[in-house]
């Protein structure tokens, strides 16, 4: 592989892991309101998280654009309050992922809240436990296998993602060109197949790999529990 | 405890509507399978909100509807065991038992406190298991263990030892007993076992389709129970152990009782329960028999069952009462009838070991 | 009578069916059904036998890479139109005209990104990065390159303001009114940009070819040139 | 049942090594909490699969490894009832009592036995429930419902009615006799009570951590149990009902008893089963006293606890056996000792109704 | 909105109602042996299902036109066989959309059985239940959450899905047309802006009714069910 190719691995490494990460806690925020309370544009907001599926993602990438851009209302108050820049920085490849891979990250670990008895949860909270820590001591660890579901499926669709990504914060080496990216580049030159196999063997390498470590994990964290 | 309840709530199609005050010690609730038990001692334990009504323990209010007071459960301080075990999956039983330490630890002694309750219930050897590889028992010992070391201020029992083997019961018994008189921990405990309920409650409220039918002191309401096997209480003083014989003296107003070896000090009040059924009348004191205890009395009344085949009888023993289940036939050969002066036969083992 | 399939780079969408539809009306036939994508992806579905009767690359390569594969009519083929590529900024950038030797355009960018086209894969980003070589422009800026899907990606992050320069093709820059032309690249510095067309070798649709001599007639020369594009066809010439 | 289990299993660090045979009828299992009796009848049901032996029930095998023969469950024909009840909860009450019927439908009158089935045990106004609004004890009445219903050619009972009130089980006890006696249906029953293993079992099998040590009719087995409350088991006839009192006379080798009325025919065989607490020994006759039956007899043993408070006194009435349980002191005021004639006293009251 | 858009919106349905139903029965398949089995290649299967993910949608679509396409071994066997072609159909949109959809179904699924209590099942069994029975009436419908979830999600991924698409079976006005397709041929022409968000909009209204229903249906089985 060339050194290009090396660093659009290394790049969409990084681009996954801190897409997977950072969305992690608004990911499980966000499918616990789901999960657990109704109240009014609870319709709305689930609709909103499932955009990025139902969107054709050049429109995810474009609405991006038009949010977060260094002219966009949030993403000029971001960078002016706490220095946070998404345009042409990988800081807004991992934006463009985390967001794409956000509905499945949120319904797999609604799935497993909704999954969790209720009656364990009261029961922690006559021992004496406040809502928060029932949510950090029972919920969650019992949840545990959706986290691991949806941010394995977060990382996988970071891994593949790059109609939003490119859109939003183009193809630059080094910086937002990550793997997918260069794979499409591929695609689109003639006689640019074998390359772009190439790299498709490594990107589902990488994600293979993930994938047996999460099934390991979970299969850890299912043994101890099982059903009592 | 002095709880005080009086709450309306509705569960589909079932209303529960319950008033009544209890003293201090601990409360019974009785009643057939679907009376409304678990649902009362959720309300109290803060698991179900009422949909009217007022829930107070030893006058700290825990559920005002009308001044909007509900303290949510985790401020309730206490340790619930439920009727189905309601054990932590994820985590290893020690883990289970020390949960409720995490969040009450102003008591200092509690590793202490897990060595003693894990030595009680039999459960030293489970500690690293996870409770899904837990028996029936072996689960509801653990649940029980983490309720009770939450070091909590009031105890919620629910059916505790219903799947539990006489022995175990016999061990776990005396230890609610002291977590009775000695901690003066406030207790509501739900059982369908009137001896447990006899053995340990200071007021049993009983429930019939939601509402409390009945109330009051052990003694009082214990013969009134719908369960086939009414009994009295009577209130006596350790007089002196019987060493070689493994024998308690009791002296109660009714007259001496030797009952089995209590683990209680001479001058102890303890309450002696004695069921309906384990009764004899005799109309001259017996001689040559092996009951070791027999009582003077006279007959106050005899009061036939629904369907005619036995009969109460009840006994006056000096100012106790007494209740003797017989059938309709010895209470007519022997011609029973108010004012009759007996002797209550009763043998030394009918009582309960502790 | 089955309708004509015609396979046709995207950015032609909006001239393609004006004409397609005139014909329809004009001669009772159905209108022809075109299906808009990548060059790419419609020459590799070629490849594996699509319908298709007529093929508009959006460049040469792409047309060279059916023809060498056997997959059209290599007598049909012709060359059906000419764009320019122009580089925009903002329009109210403080950019009016700029010069295009050495390291002018890497100063005018001023630390921002030169928002292009794919410079390895898409035919605009090409183009733009063979005249920037010609004129000497490209090493200074070849750090500073964002490049985008395609064309309309790249106009897209002029017109937010992202990038403070872009190269597209006039016929994008024409019709979005966010970005201002300030430069043209002049005809000899790139590879002529041209849309091959030709009918594929398993057509045998008499209107496929009927609507092919229509586009080589020079008939639909409004349309195209409405939209920016230059019409390589002669007027007039029918056959 | 002619059940025979001859079985090798492990589950972490607990293993289970049984080998019994038992007489067709209802086998009780017995023993401490963790002692392993769900997993032996999770090796009957077909839930697990051990690692060693060989299960049959009537003559068909269930299970041997040797042979690699294992029934798979859904082809066992059984009836469970689990200890945690295992309802399913997408099912209406009614649907999870016919869920069964679904599959063994070769039995015609389903819908007449689903309505005495509901009746039986009070179930009526929750058919069309969701599990998870039921009570506990509803729950566990609906999971029984739901095995009878299966029509199954074995019934595996763990723990039916830990959680029924007094009251339901004296409902239900009788029904479960019949199944056994008339239906002919093979019972395994897991218990904790002695009263309703006395009452139902035909053999008793006794497990302590996980091996049989004891097993045998329960006659000769329930005196052994280390549960505080050994018994005898009489073969009687009934002779005839006494309507006015409610009574019914039975005839049995050791003399005729007065038990409260009984629901079986004249000349029925029946059992009646004593507890060793429920019986006073007298030197001579007793007289004016109320209890209805006195047997004569000749104490045969006279067998110490191990803690020396009680003792047991073993009796020969007349060929059948009989044992009394009374405290040391006594033992010694009456001189009991092997050989001497006595006098069996027992209260009418003490039976079981049913 | 133009007939041509009309008849994109219609396709759109069918293709994304296809592509859900269609990929069911082998999503619950596949759900159950992931969940349920262990078995050799399992790790294999597992990735096989995610690649669609894992894989920028042009080099999925690219497979799938090598493998289904007319020329192809596959898409000429099924075509000579059975009469089933894909290549330029819409059955071949359904197609895309239903693997570009598979691994997000599948996981649904697969999180819902592993939540199921497998005593529930033993239970079924010793009442004459075969493990066929068993998974019909016991473990299906107590995993239904999951089914609904990964359907849903299936669907709103069909509704957004055009790369894999449009290189498998190009972009034929009222064959393969789907609406995303047509949104983003409209973003790819001058002053195509107006177009693409008027048909986002219909897009996004579609599926919100689709979450609409699915939170109701989920919901009137959730109050049925509750923990018992
Ligand atoms: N998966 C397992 N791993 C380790 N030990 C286990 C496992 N399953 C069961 N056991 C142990 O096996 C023993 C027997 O369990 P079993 O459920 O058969 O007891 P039981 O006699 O039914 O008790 P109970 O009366 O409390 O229900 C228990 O000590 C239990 O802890
Ligand atoms: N969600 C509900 N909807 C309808 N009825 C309910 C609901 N929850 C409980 N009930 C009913 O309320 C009644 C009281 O239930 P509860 O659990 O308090 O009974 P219990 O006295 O504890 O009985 P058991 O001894 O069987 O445990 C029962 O008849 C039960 O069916
Ligand atoms: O020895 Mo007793 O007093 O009959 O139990
Ligand atoms: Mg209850
Ligand atoms: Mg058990």
């Amino acid at each position: 592989m060339t050194p290009e190719e090396w660093t659009a691995v290394r790049l969409s490494l990084l681009v996954a892991t801190t897409a997977t990460l950072a969305s992690l806690p608004f990911g499980l925020a966000i499918a616990w309101l789901l999960a657990r309370k109704d109240f009014w544009g609870k319709g709305l907001l689930d609709t909103l998280v499932h955009l990025p599926l139902i969107l054709p993602p050049v429109v995810t990438g474009y609405l991006l654009l038009i949010t977060f851009g260094r002219r966009a209302p949030v993403g000029a108050f971001l960078a002016d309050n706490f220095g946070i820049v998404f345009s042409f920085r990988w800081t807004g490849a991992a934006l463009a992922c985390g967001v794409m891979g956000f509905p499945l990250l949120v319904r797999a670990i609604r799935l497993s809240i909704e999954a969790v008895d209720t009656r364990l949860e009261s029961a922690a909270g006559t021992l004496g436990a406040n809502p928060l820590w029932v949510f950090a001591t029972v919920t969650l660890p019992l949840c545990l296998p959706g986290v691991i579901a949806g941010a394995i499926l977060c990382f996988a669709k970071s891994m593949g993602e790059f109609g939003a990504t490119i859109t939003f914060v183009s193809n630059i080496p080094g910086e937002t060109q990550t793997l997918p990216s260069l794979i499409y580049t591929f695609t689109q030159i003639p006689g640019g197949d074998a390359g772009a196999f190439r790299l498709t063997l490594v990107s589902i390498a990488i994600s293979m790999l993930a994938l047996l470590g999460s099934e390991l994990l979970a299969r850890r964290i299912g043994v101890r529990q099982m059903a009592a | 405890m002095s709880l005080e309840i009086d709450v309306d709530h509705t569960r589909g199609s079932f209303r529960i509507s319950a008033r009544f005050s209890a003293a201090p010690g601990l409360t019974a609730l009785f009643g057939r399978s679907g009376s409304g038990k678990s649902t009362l001692v959720d309300i109290v334990g803060g698991l179900v909100k009422p949909d009217r009504g007022r829930v107070a323990i030893d006058g700290q209010v825990l559920v005002d509807t009308e001044r909007n007071v509900f303290v949510p459960k985790h401020l309730r301080r206490i340790g619930y065991v439920f009727q189905d075990s309601r054990l932590f999956p994820h985590l290893s039983v020690r883990r289970n038992l020390l949960y409720g330490r995490w969040f009450n630890r102003q008591v200092g002694a509690a590793s202490a406190d897990l060595a003693s309750v894990v030595d009680l219930l039999g459960i030293g050897h489970l500690l690293e298991r996870q409770p899904a590889s837990l028996s029936g028992g072996e689960r509801q010992r653990v649940a029980i263990g983490r309720a009770l070391l939450a070091h909590p201020q009031v105890l919620l029992m629910d059916e505790p030892l219903a799947s539990l083997d006489e022995a175990r019961r016999a061990e776990i018994l005396p230890y609610i007993e002291r977590l009775r008189d000695e901690a003066g921990l406030p207790i509501l405990y739900v059982s369908h076992s009137v001896a447990e309920v006899a053995r340990l409650a200071t007021t049993v409220v009983i429930l019939t389709e939601g509402k409390v039918t009945a109330v009051g002191p052990v003694a009082d309401i214990l013969s009134q129970a719908d369960s086939g096997d009414g009994g009295s209480v009577l209130d006596a003083q350790v007089a002196r152990h019987d060493e070689p014989f493994q024998l308690t003296v009791l002296t109660s107003r009714a007259g001496e009782l030797q009952v089995p070896r209590l683990n209680a000090p001479v001058g102890a009040s303890v309450r002696a329960y004695i069921r309906g059924r384990d009764v004899m009348l005799s109309l001259k004191p017996p001689e040559e028999i092996s009951a070791l205890n027999v009582l003077a009395g006279r007959v106050v009344a005899v009061v036939p069952d629904k369907n005619g085949g036995q009969a109460e009888v009840r006994l006056d023993c000096n100012g106790d009462a007494l209740a003797a289940r017989l059938t309709a036939k010895s209470v007519q050969r022997l011609g029973l009838a108010p004012g009759l002066p007996v002797y209550a036969v009763i043998k030394s083992v009918s009582f309960e070991r502790s | 009578q089955s309708n004509v399939v015609i396979f046709a780079a995207a950015s032609l969408k909006n001239a393609l069916d004006e004409i397609a539809t005139s014909w329809s009306k004009d001669t009772g036939k159905p209108a022809p059904k075109i299906s808009y994508a990548a060059s790419s992806a419609l020459a590799k579905q070629m490849e594996q036998g699509a319908p298709a009767d007529m093929f508009i690359s959006a460049d040469l390569d792409w047309m060279d890479y059916v023809q060498g594969k056997n997959l059209i009519k290599n007598d049909t083929r012709f060359n059906l139109l000419g764009n320019k590529i122009v580089i925009i900024a903002p329009k109210d950038s403080k950019i009016a005209n700029l010069a295009l030797k050495g390291d002018d355009l890497a100063k005018a960018l001023a630390g921002g990104k030169l928002s292009m086209a794919n410079v390895d894969a898409v035919p605009a980003g090409k183009y733009g990065k063979a005249a920037l070589e010609k004129l000497g422009a490209w090493s200074p800026v070849k750090g500073s390159i964002a490049q985008a899907e395609n064309v309309r990606a790249a106009l897209l992050l002029v017109a937010r303001g992202e990038a403070p320069l872009g190269i597209v093709y006039s016929t994008d820059a024409a019709a979005e009114p966010n970005v201002k032309i300030v430069a043209t690249f002049p005809e000899d510095s790139h590879p002529p940009i041209i849309y091959p067309a030709a009918l594929t070798k398993d057509s045998n649709n008499a209107d496929a070819k009927a609507f092919l001599d229509l586009l080589r007639s020079g008939k639909a020369r409004t349309a195209f040139e409405k939209q920016g594009f230059t019409v390589l066809v002669k007027s007039n010439s029918s056959t």
